[in-house]
């Protein structure tokens, strides 16, 4: 079971929750801090449209090369104090640990010329596919899925990952569900037990292995859970006060990798990152604006608030006139970091922080409860809760709480249809019932398809 | 006869009430009217107004799927009074994702906008590899096959899927829906399909349109 | 000849110069004011790789009117107070004034539609092509070149194009020869006279298109010659002091358009944007990180430092993971609007400037004279010559006294290679002829060839 | 012989001073020194040096312009001395920018390092049409094509090219190297072009390797 569970803040003052700096701060060799003060730009891309298979794979090898090669150059001429890269492996290269195992030399070599050559600092994120998933899928935790999640992590961080990641998805298919249907219950049980059981047992394997090889442990992301709803949210699918609520139950569940000793920062689309890093002290990765390469949001500006590496999610290598995307985006990057450290540089890095909240946060519920003052107030909760399933109830509850009193005292604008979906949150979390084992016992009943069997996850 | 039980009928399915949609099919029914008005005026009415309203995106999704479950619950009330099948389905639909994807929310929101259509729709799932596909098409004979794909590197699948279908012979009646974040216009006819969209509202009409026009 | 001549600053307090303020606001009947406080995004688009001919023109049209539904839409759902949109006609519409009128048409249609439909206030730029070039050139100012460029902005004025702009290339070929060899007199003469003389001609003739279709002469840039110097430096072809300095002299250049009734926003790729702003007092468009997607530079965030609107410079129509590239330049210039009218609101606009200076001015040469502060110190110097020539040379002269001034007082990095050319770019200037005929005579005696023919320009 | 002429010339030719240049040849050449001596040790070496310095950007574009014109002016005074032609170009080039466009700094630059390393190059200018090429290559017979492109909307005039030049049979013993700004690789295989570079410094390279593996 857990290792550590976190029961008191580790930031208590509005004045120590900025971007840049973290109470646990990491130290690599190479000179870089993060959460020491200095925001880095975090480089994420991706192959551009093709198959990945034997034929291909020296090609795969060569665009990423090229890639890794555009981006720290692009950086070197750009002056960075310190560039992140990450890799996050396509599914083939999970399916085939090998092939990840070989990127992640290709990319570390390429990195490690430009330190040595040009004195370019650099960590490398490596993130597997999380491939539990799909017809064949036997078990979560044994059977041929799980091995080869375990091979590719453990292969990569022989080979030069820096830092471990990924986006994990236990509890995903009952979680779109509950989205599709806004159906509260169903989600905090997808999050507070079939997700958290999950959390548990993945991290606790993951951090044996960065211990094992003495790399980072660096953290999970709710992205296949509350980015699904985040950006349904922006297409007008589903209210964005839902979005919003399960953002903030998303961080009970991704903070189980911290429980786990995952020590940050953890990933990049994990958007409930202010409430990790609040809660557990480590350094987070958040990506904003500069993401609309990948998909478009409502909290451009208010993502990077209290970031301490700051991404552009994921871009595929294509060529635009000013050059392939890859060393676009770490442009883009660079100057949005460099902009944020000159603020610190002198002294008024909280006026810049609060400016980027003040943008955006007024605007749409899930922005608002990205506002730092609203992540105290609901992490104070959160931390109240003796389980997982206990603790993903008060964040919801807080999270409605605190976005109705954002409507009433006018610091959040909510139209009607928002105000009802929000009053209906609200009625569905009250009628939850307070005994767990009979809240787990009629979810597993009604819940129970081809595509949730809680006997994977050794539930029931 | 007073059409207040229709508008009751008619509130309950557009707040997705199914339990109070079945109480007032039912009344309806014993208060004499004919399962047929209940099912258009009643039901097929109210639900078009609904899908309406989700184009103009005045409500959201979880209120059309709700309108959608409490208008089946009703027509599971009906279903044994009609005089005729009312409801044989304008086509039938066969969809799966791409072997290696596993990414299905796209998928599920076509699927439930071309049941609103009337399309009769087989959902193979996701993580769908080639020969699956084939097998069902010859099983089920749909006249559309919906392809998705949400990675770059899953979508060239959807292109292995057309040639075995052309290497079967397959091809020729089948019209073919490609859809999913990296694939766009240029690369759906690049690889034979014949409609593009990865928006669910636009595929049920396009799919219509385009079938119309068709020898099928 | 010349209407007006700018012999004082417009802006002579370094607090009155700051992004979203220009003495010279404009007001347009839809409500947006530029210059009067807000920062709107201009967004830029074009055509993927196709050929534009009667065969594919249905084609373009429709490419267009999907990237302007995209771009207006992304707009809307961020709530922006207002859209500028710029189209630079492709050469082919420029060719064919009926195609680039046609695209006006069709590009305003939809934005009158979201307009009137959702609330979302716009403007149109207008760009033709400057097609006066080419092996069939008769003259710059008449034949068939000058009368198809003349009618297209006639046509486009006349069709829903709201601002006309231009990038103009009188005198480009000779400027090519002088950045190659970084031949200060060339390059002086290039500009001093040549592009002079013609910007004059052209400049007179847009403003009476515009004075007679009701519409905004805005004004001009020098593209053409100090962005070519500017990406040639980022390469490390040409030296950075170079690029910085023949981007002070562009300044005289392109406020000729100014001075013959433009009255701004001038083009967003007009770098030397800040000098005319603090010369004339008219409202500037201004591009910097996110025009990454164009053209890397070394001056991303302090070109932001005094601008009016902000925009990604020209971008390609392609699919990437979040959608077509107009769509996600619109949202990333959105939020760093939203950004920097946030600082305004509160009352830090001033700190905002700053850091956007400081974050970049130290580490490259053109950076560092857009500062602010340098900008009014040289521009104060431009006004006092008397002609376009000797305001050049002053423009040069003054650049290179600033520059050493700030590697001489800390506040710029150079390195030797960059010192050497800054000392012989400095004694090339001394060698100028104070005599003008002289140096005339003598340029055009080196310089006729059969790239720059003087009669084009009814020169000698 | 003492070799300090030489130093000097070398000197004088990295500093891209062509009268210095001019001076110290005709001073060597003075002293005795033979013709071919001067042209290796003085000339060519000393650009040999250059050109290192510019692909490791320790110097800049004008530095290599001015060097190469003081080279050039070096040769012009030993060319009538020299015992026989050592400089027949390793290969003929033609270059031109495609009609429409009219930026040329790229292929300029393209040009002076084809030029540095040995290779005659015939410059059309730019916004050069089609049938301009197939004269010109049947008038010069070049065994490269370089064709440049910097916009969008012209680079598909490149295929026009290439398109004209099979059909007149011209194709088959040319090596036809395409760049420019929007140029990517796979648009050049598409177009059946051999080589793809932006990069001025390695189009040179890569000319030479190819031409040596081809059967010209
Ligand atoms: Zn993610
Ligand atoms: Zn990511
Ligand atoms: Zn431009």
């Amino acid at each position: 079971m857990a290792k550590v569970t976190f029961n008191e803040l580790a930031i208590n003052n509005l004045n120590d929750f900025v971007y840049g700096h973290a109470p646990k701060k990491i130290k690599f060799d190479n000179g870089m801090v993060i959460g020491g003060g200095t925001v880095y730009p975090e480089v994420n891309f991706t192959l551009p449209p093709m198959q990945v298979n034997k034929n291909t794979i020296s090609k795969a090898y060569k665009q990423y090369k090229e890639m890794t090669e555009g981006v720290c150059q692009r950086a070197m001429e750009l002056q960075v104090p310190g560039l992140v890269i990450e890799i996050e492996l396509v599914p083939d290269m999970t399916f085939n640990p090998e092939w990840g195992i070989e990127t992640t030399k290709i990319v570390k070599e390429v990195m490690n010329e430009y330190q040595d050559k040009n004195g370019l600092k650099s960590l490398l994120r490596i993130t597997p596919v999380d491939v539990r998933e799909g017809n064949d899928l036997e078990h979560m935790w044994r059977g041929k899925h799980w091995d080869l999640v375990m091979d590719t992590f453990k292969g990569c961080a022989e080979n030069g990952a820096d830092l471990l990641s990924i986006e994990s998805v236990g509890g995903k298919n009952l979680h779109d569900d509950g989205v599709m249907f806004c159906d509260v219950a169903k989600t905090v049980f997808s999050l507070g037990i079939v997700a958290a059981r999950d959390m548990e047992k993945l991290w606790e394997n993951i951090v044996k292995i960065a211990e094992e090889t003495n790399i980072i442990p660096a953290g999970d992301t709710a992205c296949a859970f509350a980015n699904t709803s985040m950006v349904l949210a922006v297409r007008g699918m589903i209210p964005t006060v839902f979005s919003a609520i399960d953002r903030v139950m998303c961080a009970v569940r991704t903070m189980i990798a911290n429980e786990q000793g995952a020590i940050g920062p953890d990933k990049d689309c994990g958007y409930e990152g202010p409430y990790i890093k609040a809660i557990t002290g480590t350094p987070i990765s958040m990506e904003g604006k500069s993401a609309a390469v990948a998909h478009n949001s409502f909290c451009g500006n208010i993502a990077a608030a209290v970031a301490d590496l700051w991404s552009n999610e994921a871009v595929e290598n294509k060529r635009l006139l000013g050059g392939m995307t890859p060393e676009i985006c770490t442009e883009m990057l660079v100057y949005d970091c460099r902009l944020m450290n000159q603020f610190t540089a002198s002294g008024n890095n909280l006026l810049m922080r609060d400016m980027l909240v003040e943008s955006d946060s007024r605007l749409d519920a899930h922005a608002y409860i990205m506002k730092p003052s609203v992540v105290l107030n609901i992490a104070k909760e959160i931390i109240k809760g003796k389980t997982h399933l206990e603790r993903t109830k008060i964040a919801a509850k807080a999270a409605v709480q605190e976005i109705r009193k954002g409507f009433e005292n006018g610091s959040l604008e909510l139209n009607e249809r928002e105000l009802n979906y929000l009053n209906m949150i609200d009625s569905q979390l009250e009628s939850i019932p307070d005994n767990e084992e009979e809240f787990i016992a009629d979810m597993i009943e009604n819940n129970t398809t081809e595509k949730f069997d809680p006997k994977k996850y050794d539930i029931a | 006869m007073d059409r207040e039980i229709l508008n009751e009928l008619t509130v309950a399915l557009q707040k997705g009430d199914a339990i109070k949609t079945q109480k007032f099919v039912k009344i309806a029914l014993k208060k004499g009217y004919e399962p047929e008005q209940i099912l258009t005026e009643g039901l097929v009415s109210s639900m078009n107004t609904i899908a309406e309203k989700f184009k103009k995106k005045q409500i959201f999704v979880p209120d059309l799927l709700l309108a959608t479950r409490a208008m089946n619950a009703g027509i599971f009330i009906l279903k044994p009074k009609l005089k005729k099948q009312l409801f044989s389905p304008i086509g039938k639909v066969l969809i799966g994702t791409i072997e290696g994807d596993l990414h299905d929310i796209g998928k599920n929101l076509v699927k439930v906008f071309l049941e609103r259509a009337g399309f009769e729709v087989i959902d193979l799932g996701n993580d769908v590899p080639v020969n699956y596909f084939i097998e069902a098409i010859k099983k089920f004979k749909p006249q559309i096959l919906g392809l998705s794909a949400s990675l770059t590197t899953t979508m060239y699948g959807m292109r292995d899927v057309i040639k075995a279908l052309e290497k079967e012979g397959l091809r020729e009646n089948l019209l073919i829906v490609v859809g999913g974040v990296p694939i766009t216009e240029s690369f759906a006819t690049g690889i034979g399909a014949d409609i593009y969209d990865m928006d669910g509202t636009k595929v049920a009409d396009k799919a219509k349109e385009k079938l119309k026009c068709s020898n099928f």
